[in-house]
């Protein structure tokens, strides 16, 4: 009776630490693209930075010129980052989330330079540019007929 | 009568299943635009196409060597044929007849050293017959590359080495069986009346082989080896026989076809042909060791029946192309029931 | 026993492996590959694919063949890497992820098949290929149709344009790799990826420690003969399909390793050479369907995978047409596994006999009758 | 019945089969420590009053028995043999029970391992436990300490001799702690005498541990030199319970195999004449698993009915299945002047020798076949019968007509009960199937029959017909027979001369009538004292 107390007990313990373990792992893994952007904000409210070195997580810097705009790709949730404008000497250093379910944000930098907020916005591309298709061709085995156009020199 | 009896009562409720299902999209072709002759000519053709590889597995399976998953040795005795008689020149009927005539020994020593492997290996035969036909469905891939055949229709123009993948049979026997006495029942839907004469000899040739004293050997050596052996007749022979027999008649198969489609195709074509027969003649009702001519005709008129009119008319009805998914797992799905059926030989 | 005896029978014993080595030796030269390449192409192809040939050890244990039913599981670890890439996990904690959500596929699949190989006794091996076609079916349905239908698929990257279904090729890019290079060491001109060893490793040391337990004990008693083992309190069905299960999982694990190495996926073709290539491998190693042990494992896997690596050069070279080269090692791996499956099935008939005439005495009938009272 | 101090009592145990009385009221007791010798003829309920002991599912699926078994007085009711074993009852069988690729010790205690507890136990069970091989060497090392033999605990059962298997069995049933009673069926069958000598010492070292024995021997010399009291079964039921004391081979062979009433003797040696010596068997050796022959010598005159018997597993069955070339065989074997080709069938069967095989089931019947083909199935093969001729005689077909007509003259003459010719035997009662069996190798025409087991498994009326038929066919015919049986009545009843086989060599031969306690004798081995019966019958 004991043993089987015991046992319940371990066997829902690992159950619960699995599904945790699923949970922890989508968490740190997920990973969003961080669209970083150098332009002014809302026609010149806020300017854009001429020259600027921005890190983030501590990765090599990389240097934007006004209206630059690059993407990376991050993952987990909580990032910093780091801008120092190469004209004025100023350094900033901010720490940002990204949320769970968001696939792409955009970061301003301008704004993390102001101190405005929010400086991260949910981005929704507006067309996905159009891939090459493959069709969804199953492989039957026998039981497809085989096509007579295949000719391809081995 | 007591026969027809007994077959519905083996029928099984996959193989009813499967019927109706058949009937049911043959019910419903016409709501979904298909036409439903031109469907029963598609069916009959591929019926009288297929039909003597679902032949093939029935020696074997008579002996005791259970399904030929090996079958793959007798196609490729049939394209050797095939490929001597396109290289000899002969064209129509004569082109079709040397084509077996010269797959014929090759058939005839493929299978005996195919049986006397299997004879080898009694009780595994079913998993050692398939890898010797992939295997040396591969072999022939390099010897396809290597043969010095040089009839230009089938080797590559420039570029390439060795066979063309895909032979043209337009100048040689192309439907030639096909087009003998062929019925136009209506503007686009013909019967194949040669090639389905055809199987109907082969079917009637087996029947009467198996009423022969060798075949009554034969069957019983599949029906209780030790019996038979008891009785005088050696086992590993009938087996050995009958496993030529099936090779023969792959490569018979296989000439026919070819004859139908239009082209002859070498290297991997025939690696998962014998799977196609071994489904049919099991959604036919045999079972690992017994089989009959009812259910090699039912079996390949209910599989190809499948074939055709599942993507015609699921497709159409859904909207979408899952039909070749339903195929594979009904297919499949029989295959298993049959493999783990309990054999039907009492002990 | 004469020493002759001896050599025909070692001969015999180690056909295949013994083939291998001599078409190996004879197709080094004629590739004229280097020697650091064909190192470092064995160092990760261990890596790729020794994994995979170990999830065929338990059911070899219990009697049940060669489970070629395994690509069951690889396509339970296919779909867990689908979604893993769907919801753009990346890196290890994405091959985690593919991991813990194939995990129980692989369980539910694993069992059906052992349940079904429980009722195809003596025709396990060509069942399980059959089963691996059927649930093929299913998993075409599954990642065809479901996905984008079904269960919600975010990831536009990875879907059709009609809207459901899962493209043709699945770029594992986000995980490509993540194991290997976690801690990639060099050593001289070669690096070797020394967590996916250490994975494999820890591997070995389960299948050590797991046939010191009482399950694995009885898996062995089983393979060695079920109505003993059965009499004996043993339950024996559930034993065979524990040892199914297990395998199954282990596919699913070695599946996504395998991917990751290759960084791209053939959604639906990627698990149809699984159990032949590993198959193939472990029956070039020197295992039989009855036996098996992990060095069959680890020489099987490199005397394979030396044979594909150089075959197409050497095909190349040879006849001037590399897809010799490719044919010819397809059909060494059919050959290797049919070759295999003869000598074993007629070895264990002559031995059936052999052990009859010491029971019972022939020739030696006189000669028994002679010696007893 | 019921002694106080019974470890086990059998009380008023009665077993049918179908309809078929296979144990009649049969009751004793068996006390701790002490060694019981069962004995009895095949047949005799032996291994039915096993089975009902031990719990095999095989009773309780066809009707369960009468009558109570008691262990320690109180009622026992075994499900299955587990239950027997959880009692205290160990049973080695007469097939080893072993696993081959494993020790001695892990035979011993299989699936009883001792175990250490892992930490995967809480997760996935007690069956993720670590063996604990040392201490289970330790309990195998004094499992066989208590038999008192010397085996070596890590060697595999596949690389021992027979003896060291037959140990291994024993050790394993006494290494479970409750095991009281142990159950030891023909354990010296396969042993050699010196091996057997050891193993009498083993138990009767077990039996002074208070391990209480029953013993199962056809060997008459070992149960009396071993047993303390001795229960002899006949016909199932229970002849003579009685102390070993100053007891006979003799006496106990007698009861064993002797009838009340006496045999119904139909003919006389005297009204029938022989030919010559048609067949001539020199030397013959047969290895037949279960069955195996050393070195038989005997012949067989023309027109005569001959009798072979003998216990089951001394080889008699392997005798006709040698001559027939169904298993590996040597020697010499006459027929009609002529060498018979040894291991091959068909050469036999065309010399015009038919056979009825014992293994009806696996041997004799094409059990999904109709009637036709079973019955003309041979005599198509070897004589060419019942087929057409076609293309001049290219073409062989068979010939339905004539085999209908085959099986209809069958039928009615050996009345087989059957809806139609068509029918598949498989669906046939056994003594019809047994039947059909005749008719194959009567529609041979033979020269020479041979008949083994021919009313095995068949009920009384059945019995009477096949013999009726067989001493028919021998009159009309002039056929010879020789007939194999385990019923020695059967063989009296009908035979001329009875040959008695014995550790696969002819014990001798005698006359039907001769007296039955030298049957009895000559079926343990023993040679009888009054010789004056044997060899006198040969010619």
């Amino acid at each position: 009776m004991n043993t089987k107390k015991k046992r319940l007990i371990v066997r829902a313990t690992l159950v619960v630490a699995y599904v945790l373990a699923i949970a922890v792992v989508f968490v740190t893994g997920k990973e969003h693209t961080l669209l970083i952007d150098n332009m002014e904000v809302d026609e010149g409210r806020i300017a854009a930075f001429e020259e600027v070195l921005v890190s983030i997580d501590g990765r090599e810097s990389v240097e934007y010129y006004a209206d630059d705009r690059d993407m990376t790709v991050l993952k987990g949730q909580t990032h910093r980052i780091v801008i120092e404008d190469e004209i004025s000497g100023t350094k900033v250093e901010r720490e940002f989330k990204i949320p769970l379910d968001e696939d792409m944000v955009i970061l301003y930098l301008p704004k993390v330079a102001s101190g405005e907020e929010p400086y991260v916005e949910r981005f929704v591309p507006l067309e996905l540019e159009s891939m090459p298709e493959d069709d969804g061709e199953i492989d039957t085995g026998f039981l497809s007929d085989p096509s007579p156009d295949a000719e391809v020199v081995p | 009568m007591s026969s027809i009896k007994q077959y519905l009562a083996d029928f099984g409720w996959p193989r009813i299943i499967i019927f109706f299902f058949l009937l049911s999209l043959f019910v419903a072709a016409p709501f979904f635009g298909v036409r439903l002759d031109n469907s029963l000519a598609d069916v009959l053709n591929r019926f009288g196409q297929n039909g003597i590889f679902v032949l093939a597995m029935v020696p074997m399976i008579q002996s005791g060597c259970g399904l030929n998953f090996g079958l793959s040795l007798g196609i490729i005795a049939g394209l050797i044929g095939a490929l001597l008689s396109i290289q000899a020149g002969l064209v129509g009927a004569l082109g079709f007849a040397g084509a077996i005539a010269m797959a014929a020994p090759f058939a005839v020593l493929f299978g005996w050293a195919y049986g006397r492997i299997l004879n080898k290996v009694k009780g595994e035969e079913m998993t050692i017959a398939m890898y010797v036909g992939f295997a040396s469905v591969m072999f022939m891939c390099i010897m396809w590359i290597i043969l010095p055949f040089d009839s230009p229709t089938m080797i590559w123009g420039y570029g390439g080495k060795g066979l063309r993948t895909t032979i043209s049979l337009e100048s040689f026997y192309k439907r030639v069986l096909n087009d003998f006495l062929a019925i136009r029942m209506t503007p686009s839907a013909i019967i194949p009346t040669g090639e389905l004469l055809f199987f109907s000899l082969c079917i009637y040739l087996m029947w009467s082989f198996l009423r022969t004293k060798t075949g009554t050997a034969m069957t019983a050596v599949g029906s209780n080896p030790d019996f038979a052996r008891a009785s005088g007749v050696s086992t590993d022979r009938m087996r050995t026989l009958s496993v030529i027999i099936s090779t023969f008649l792959g490569a018979v198969g296989i000439l026919v076809y070819q004859q139908s489609y239009g082209f002859l195709q070498l290297y991997t074509a025939p690696l998962q042909m014998p799977f196609a027969a071994v489904a049919a003649i099991l959604i036919g009702g045999a079972s690992v060791n017994k089989g009959s001519m009812l259910n090699v005709v039912v079996g390949t008129f209910l599989f190809q029946g499948l074939l055709t009119m599942t993507p015609s008319v699921i497709n159409s009805a859904l909207q979408t192309d899952m039909s070749e998914v339903i195929r594979l797992i009904v297919s499949n799905g029989i295959i298993i029931y049959a493999l783990t059926r309990k054999l039907k030989v009492t002990k | 026993m004469s020493g002759k005896y001896t050599v025909k029978r070692f001969l015999s014993e180690n056909a295949v492996i013994i083939t291998f080595i001599v078409i190996t030796v004879i197709a080094i030269p004629s590739s004229q590959l280097s020697a650091n390449y064909i190192i470092q192409e064995m160092i990760t192809r261990l890596g790729r694919n020794s994994f995979l040939v170990l999830a065929l050890l338990l059911p070899i244990y219990a009697g049940m063949g060669l489970n070629f039913g395994m690509s069951l599981g690889a396509m339970a670890g296919q779909v867990g890497l689908i979604l893993a890439v769907n919801w753009r996990i990346s890196g290890i904690e994405g091959l985690l992820f593919a991991a813990l959500v194939g995990t129980p596929i692989a369980v539910v699949v694993g069992w059906i098949c052992g349940s079904i190989l429980n009722r195809a006794k003596g025709r396990e091996m060509v069942t399980s290929y059959m089963l691996a076609f059927f649930i093929n079916g299913i998993y075409q349905f599954v990642v065809l149709y479901v996905m984008g239908m079904v269960i919600p698929i975010r990831s536009p990257a990875i879907l059709l344009s009609r809207g459901y279904g899962i493209r043709n090729t699945l770029n594992l890019e986000s995980v490509r790799q993540s194991l290997d290079t976690a801690w990639m060491l060099t050593i001289g001109p070669f690096s070797v990826p020394v967590v996916t060893f250490l994975v494999i490793a820890s591997l070995c040391l389960f299948i050590v420690w797991f046939k010191r337990t009482k399950l694995g004990q009885d898996m062995r008693a089983v393979g060695y003969d079920m109505v003993v083992a059965e009499a004996a309190g043993i339950p024996v069905d559930r034993t065979r399909a524990i040892s199914i299960v297990v395998s199954t999982v282990l596919a699913c694990l070695g599946q996504i390793i395998f991917l990751q190495n290759m960084g791209n996926m053939a959604t639906y073709n990627a698990h149809d050479q699984t159990s032949f290539f590993a198959v193939a491998a472990i029956l070039v190693g020197g295992a039989s369907v009855k036996k098996a042990s992990l060095p069959n494992v680890f020489i099987g896997v490199v005397l394979l995978h030396l044979l594909f690596v150089i075959s197409p050069r050497a095909g190349q070279n040879f006849f001037g047409s590399a897809m010799i080269g490719e044919y010819f090692r397809q059909f060494i791996g059919y050959g290797a596994i049919a070759l295999s499956l003869v000598l074993y099935a007629s070895k264990a008939r002559r031995e059936a006999v052999r052990v009859r005439e010491v029971q019972y005495g022939h020739g030696g009938g006189k000669k028994a009758a002679g010696e007893a009272r | 019945m019921g002694q106080e101090d019974a470890l086990l009592s059998i009380e008023h145990l009665s077993k049918e089969y179908y309809g078929n009385i296979v144990l009649r009221d049969v009751s004793f007791d068996l006390k701790a420590g002490e060694i019981l010798g069962l004995v009895g003829e095949n047949g005799a309920g032996k291994t039915t009053l096993m089975s009902v002991l031990f719990g095999m599912t095989v009773i309780s699926e066809t009707g369960g028995y009468k009558g109570s078994v008691r262990i320690d007085g109180e009622e026992a009711k075994f499900g299955s043999p587990f239950d027997a074993l959880d009692a205290g009852l160990g049973m080695v069988h007469q097939e080893f029970s072993l696993i081959p690729g494993f020790s001695t010790m892990e035979n011993i205690v299989l699936n009883r391992e001792t175990m250490k507890a892992s930490l995967l136990n809480d997760v996935f069970g007690d069956r993720m436990s670590l063996l604990d091989r040392a201490a289970m060497r330790q309990r195998a090392a004094s499992a066989i300490s208590k038999l008192g033999v010397t085996l070596d605990t890590d060697m595999l059962v596949a690389d021992m001799p027979v003896g060291h298997k037959e140990f291994t069995e024993i050790a394993r049933e006494i290494n479970r702690e409750k095991t009281r009673l142990l159950i030891l069926d023909e354990p010296t069958a396969v042993l050699t005498e010196s091996e057997a000598k050891i193993l009498l010492k083993a138990l009767r070292n077990l039996a002074g541990q208070g391990i209480a024995i029953i013993f199962i021997s056809h060997r008459l010399q070992e149960i009396v030199e071993i047993a303390d009291r001795i229960v002899v079964l006949r016909d199932g039921t229970v002849v003579k319970d009685t102390v070993n004391e100053s007891l006979s081979i003799k006496d106990i062979a007698s009861w064993m195999v002797g009838r009340s009433v006496s045999v119904d003797r139909k003919q006389d040696g005297a009204g029938r004449s022989f030919g010559e010596d048609i067949l001539q068997v020199d030397g013959l050796w047969v290895d037949m698993p279960g069955e195996p022959v050393c070195d038989v010598s005997f012949s067989v005159r023309s027109g005569e009915i001959f009798g072979i018997g003998g216990l089951a597993g001394q080889g008699k069955v392997g005798i006709p299945n040698g001559i027939m070339g169904l298993f590996p065989a040597g020697g010499s074997v006459r027929y009609r002047k002529k060498e018979v080709p040894l291991n091959s069938p068909r050469a036999v069967l065309e010399m015009g020798i038919a056979s009825v095989s014992e293994d009806r089931r696996g041997v004799g019947l094409l059990l999904d076949e109709s009637l036709e083909w079973n019955i003309a199935f041979t005599a198509m093969q070897i004589q060419e019968k019942y087929l057409k001729f076609r293309l001049g005689g290219l073409i062989k077909y068979r010939d339905e007509a004539g085999m209908r007509a085959l099986t209809a003259e069958y039928i009615d003459l050996l009345d087989i009960k059957c809806t139609s010719p068509k029918q598949k035997v498989k669906q046939l009662s056994g003594g019809n199937q047994q039947k059909i069996c005749l008719a194959k190798a009567f529609a041979m025409k033979p020269d020479l029959l041979f008949v083994s087991e021919p009313t095995r498994g068949i009920d009384v009326g059945a019995k009477k017909l096949v013999l009726d038929t067989l001493r028919r066919y021998n009159a009309e015919n002039g056929t010879t027979i020789v007939m194999i049986s385990s019923e020695l009545d059967e063989l009296r009843s009908i035979c001329d001369r009875v040959a008695i086989v014995n550790e696969g060599r002819i014990a001798g031969i005698l006359q039907p009538s001769a007296d039955v306690a030298d049957f009895g004798l000559m079926m343990s081995g023993v040679a009888p004292e009054s010789s004056d019966a044997q060899e006198t019958a040969h010619v």
